[in-house]
């Protein structure tokens, strides 16, 4: 067990996220970290600033059929499909452990249709230790066959009708593969959402050439890992010049370097994802090696960082 | 954690061993650990292997060159640092002092076979062991090891056939409570096949590509049969968490 | 001089691409292959199956202030910035060379309105020797702020301008930074089309953590290489099920494994980009390479690899 | 390439000597080669080189260790196989027989002087050089090179300072015709400052970082002065293929 102690340091991890107050700007990112509990015996996942669950979605799903992950050379496929216990089940089984942790909760919302994710909303709503939602909006939308998150009218709606159900802290996690993601986080902010996270997975595809087949049984997957980092910083840079509220940055995220330039592109947390697989103590060494990076520059508060990118000359 | 030896014992096999921490040596024989391999052309996802032998100070893994990710590793040297979490995985159920025994496995489905063994021989068990090669070149097993009845593909070890005939002739003149069973596909299902029609518990250890061997990417999944999809109402288990052993009668192979 | 005997081999690789014939189905990729002279004495220029020049545009370009090019970990970005000669100076000092090769000329048109465009491909129809043009649509179009190719209507509007100009083979190079490549596939077509080539680059940023600057002047750049494969894999597949005309695939190929993976997934043809700058004989290499692979499954004409992925049962 | 020799020759610094291409054993002074670095931590690009010396049949390079690439071919073992290419760039103009030359150069800037020092000598020409290190233990100039005067910046070797300074001095009383420098750009802008005060024609090598190092990816460009802007029309210029030597006026460094 990896335990931190703050008391070493002389750097304040603190932030404000909306009306949250993370001890670290570092989150696990949704589907990267199960339900919270299974690493607990390597990483005291109370270390992480919050939890993003796994998406929940109304009922129980299996998920796709295998294969659905593969490896590629700097990054993965996954197309699981949304598998989770549904959020019955999730109350019951999984809430219980994730109350008993000194973090931030924030559970992942997924849905295929607006009522799918009130749904789970107002279930959730009576529940303690909660401290806000991340909204899915990556899921095929059955009216349109296209993403929530591939329209602003769209997102905006869906961000509207699940702002009506909840005073919590509510963010909302972008789609990447998008002509115009200012667009989509424009029309999400104007429907009062708190935060922004983004991104999701690119669209990505194998092919393994002995079989002739896709290296993925659903064809497509979603690509994560190192290789999607300068398409993530664009799009966190891109989004905190159109919009005023606090940006979660994800995408390959994997060292306290990569931490630094997301904050300085305009993110106010990040959040860390397939990196958990690689390495399940990759926040315990990010948190240390920050200190040593914001040291180095005489930054006593983390969120000293934020946007604070230089321009050439 | 520091690399103690790494010895090539057959055609494309290597024995590695490491320092080791606590947690490490209270593994248990069908626990896997999952190895972040460095170097040229390092894969991306981390490397799973079962846990072949535990001793006071060191655990071992015995691994079979096939591909960039192997390679990789036999080219470790007495002293490197390599970057292994675990053990992971349930192991075997064991439970076995009342019942009578047998290990059936291919080629690297074998070490974890092998790390059962020694702990049943310290527990005063002895139980019959079933070892198949392609040919005697690729045979790895250690002297420590007896009681081994051997096949091979070209009948340079052994009998010439499949591993599955041994245990087919086995079955024939000894009475078996519990089977063990580790290897490629095709021979598991022909063993939980012959397990099936002699009513006799079978328990298989699966392998699958692991995005991380911890139970979070949910990616390792294998059907469940449809005894437990009734009794668990899911699809799939995860087989790095909820194995890599399974009750034969559980899964879908 | 690395010279590609054919004779040798038991695989035809020669394609058809619309009216075009090429000897082989690796072109190179606009602006990764300068004038196509630059390297001639390195590899036989001939050798490709075609070139794709840089983009030629009404004036010359100086091009973006630099650095406009950084390092990435599998891949680059670039903000040249469509640097060239201008069409006139094109004509006079480049084409000269590229008429005497024996391989496919396709010239790159690039501009920031339509009328950029015909102005380019009306001084090119008296050459002889051009066998087509490849119009890059990721230009800024001054008009919406966007890109020509972000939007179906004004790539379609531009398709049909420049199809009423000429009769040549016409291939439009599209944009992966969209939702849905497959509707501005589907619009190019009806617009007549002869072809569509893709991906070009996908928005990037790198930040230097020391300096805390873009690592390019102009904050975002195009991003190259292997890193972006998986990307272009999937959209090459979702065109190919969308459109009937023939497809070049684009976008970190590297490697004959890497060609075999596009046509399998719909690409009548490729072409070698970024590979150009770090190994200039890859184009040897994949060939050679591709005969192996071809042999190894008793394939003889390389384009039967096209299109022939299989599905999981 | 195979690699012939791999020697550390100072603090940090090594001199790499590989099999060579008839190609590249007629390689000009100024000229550099792209390498192919791969190792655990590759980087994308090749990494390009000056070549500090061409006999029959090796070619040397010079070069510090600065990050992930310098390290890997640091490691570098005789006999190991190097992807080299060039000669690439346009090298130093060789019409120096008339004139009187002066070599000034800094660190890691040193290696291509070298090879035109080599080359004047074999023409039987005498160049004043002027060479600047940190302090003594970076200091890798062979023995074979005579007549050079050093600088350091702690005066552990030669006059503590600058080699500008050095420049300077060196100008009260010597008449010179062409200054060739390379090094640090700050080195390289005193220099120009002070050929052009005394109207002394400068050659200067450049170093940007390289995409491809042939001329096709359009990257590595360095400002036109506004005499050869007016001139050609354009505001940049390549440095790999058109450069990587600039005569002074024709650039804004
Ligand atoms: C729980 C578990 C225990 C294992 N124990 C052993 C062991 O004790 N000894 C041993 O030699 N091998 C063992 N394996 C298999 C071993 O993990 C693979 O051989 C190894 O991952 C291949 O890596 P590579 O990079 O060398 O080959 P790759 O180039 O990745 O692949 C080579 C071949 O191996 C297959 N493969 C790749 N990754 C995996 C994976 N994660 N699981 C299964 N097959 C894979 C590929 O499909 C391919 O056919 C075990 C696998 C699992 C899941
Ligand atoms: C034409 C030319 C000739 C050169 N000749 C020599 C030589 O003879 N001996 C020698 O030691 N070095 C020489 N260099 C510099 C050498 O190319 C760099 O030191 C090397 O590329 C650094 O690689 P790296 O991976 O070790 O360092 P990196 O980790 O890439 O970078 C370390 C430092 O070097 C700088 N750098 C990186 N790449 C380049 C590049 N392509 N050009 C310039 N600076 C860079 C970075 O900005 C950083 O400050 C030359 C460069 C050029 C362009
Ligand atoms: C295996 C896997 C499962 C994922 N599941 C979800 C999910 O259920 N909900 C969600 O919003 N994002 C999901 N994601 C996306 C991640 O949260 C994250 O946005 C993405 O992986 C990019 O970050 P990374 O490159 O750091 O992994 C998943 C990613 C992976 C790799
Ligand atoms: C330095 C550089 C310059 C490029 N210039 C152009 C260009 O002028 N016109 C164009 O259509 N594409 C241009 N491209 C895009 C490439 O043609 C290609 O679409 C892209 O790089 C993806 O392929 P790759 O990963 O194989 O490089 C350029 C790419 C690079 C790296
Ligand atoms: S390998 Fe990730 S859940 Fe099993
Ligand atoms: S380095 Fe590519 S053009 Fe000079």
């Amino acid at each position: 067990m990896n335990e931190i102690s703050k008391e070493r340091w002389d750097v304040d991890f603190s932030i404000r996220l909306g009306s949250l107050i993370l001890k670290n700007p570092l989150l696990a990112a949704s589907g990267t970290y199960g339900y919270g509990r299974e690493l607990n015996n390597i990483l005291k996942t109370d270390d992480f600033g919050g939890i993003c669950t796994k998406s929940i979605t109304p009922l129980a799903r299996d998920g796709n059929e295998p294969p659905r992950i593969a490896e590629l050379k700097m990054g993965m496929l996954n197309s699981i499909g949304l598998a989770n216990v549904g959020v019955q089940a999730f109350i019951q089984d999984k809430i219980p452990f994730l109350q008993s942790l000194e973090t931030n909760i924030i559970v992942n919302v997924a849905g295929f249709s607006i009522g799918d994710y009130i749904g789970v909303i107002q279930l959730l709503e009576d529940i303690e230790g909660i401290d806000g939602y991340e909204i899915n909006i990556s899921c095929p939308n059955v009216e349109g066959g296209l993403e929530f998150g591939s329209s602003s009218k769209s997102a905006a709606k869906l961000t509207k009708a699940l702002r009506a159900e909840t005073d919590r802290f509510l963010m909302v996690k972008l789609s990447p593969n998008i002509t115009d993601i200012s667009e989509i986080a424009i029309a999400v902010e104007g429907e009062g959402a708190d935060s922004l996270s983004l991104i999701n997975t690119l669209i990505g595809m194998g092919i393994e050439i002995d079989s002739e087949k896709p290296i993925l049984k659903n064809v497509y997957g979603g690509y994560s890992g190192p290789a999607i980092k300068p398409v993530a910083l664009a799009m966190v840079h891109k989004v905190f010049h159109s919009v005023k509220i606090p940006i979660v940055g994800i995408g390959g995220i994997s060292s306290a370097e990569d931490v630094v330039q997301f904050m300085l592109a305009g993110a106010t947390a990040v959040q860390l994802g397939t990196v958990n697989f690689l390495n399940p103590t990759a926040l315990t060494e990010i948190l240390e090696d920050l200190v040593a990076i914001a040291e180095s520059k005489g930054i006593r508060n983390i969120s000293d960082f934020k946007g604070r990118l230089k321009e050439w000359d | 954690m520091r690399v103690l030896s790494n010895e090539k014992n057959a055609l494309n096999i290597y024995s590695l061993t490491f320092e080791s921490t606590s947690e490490l040596l209270e593994s248990l024989p069908g626990q896997f650990v999952n190895i972040n391999v460095r170097g040229e052309d390092s894969p991306f996802f981390r490397r799973p292997f079962s846990i072949a032998s535990a001793t006071d100070d060191c655990i071992e893994i015995i691994f079979e060159v096939v591909g960039a990710g192997t390679w990789q590793l036999s080219t470790l040297h007495v002293g490197d640092s390599v970057d292994v979490i675990g053990p992971l995985g349930l192991g075997y159920d064991l439970d076995f002092t009342e019942s009578k025994s047998l290990l059936i496995g291919g080629g690297v489905g074998l070490p974890p076979l092998m790390f059962l063994y020694y702990k049943m021989k310290n527990k005063g068990i002895e139980p019959q062991f079933l070892a198949g090669f392609k040919s005697v070149s690729y045979n790895f097993m250690p002297r420590n090891i007896t009681n081994v009845h051997f096949s091979s593909d070209d009948g340079s070890l052994g009998s010439k056939g499949y591993v599955t005939d041994l245990l087919i002739e086995t079955l024939f003149h000894e009475k078996v409570d519990h089977i063990y069973a580790c290897g490629p596909e095709p021979m598991l299902s022909k063993v939980i096949e012959i397990a099936e029609e002699n009513e006799i518990r079978c328990s298989v250890s699966i392998e699958k590509v692991f995005g991380c061997g911890t139970g979070i990417c949910f990616g390792c999944i294998i059907e469940n049969s449809l005894k437990r999809l009734t009794e668990t109402g899911r699809k799939y288990s995860l087989a790095c968490v909820e194995g890599t052993v399974f009750d034969a009668g559980d899964i879908n192979l």
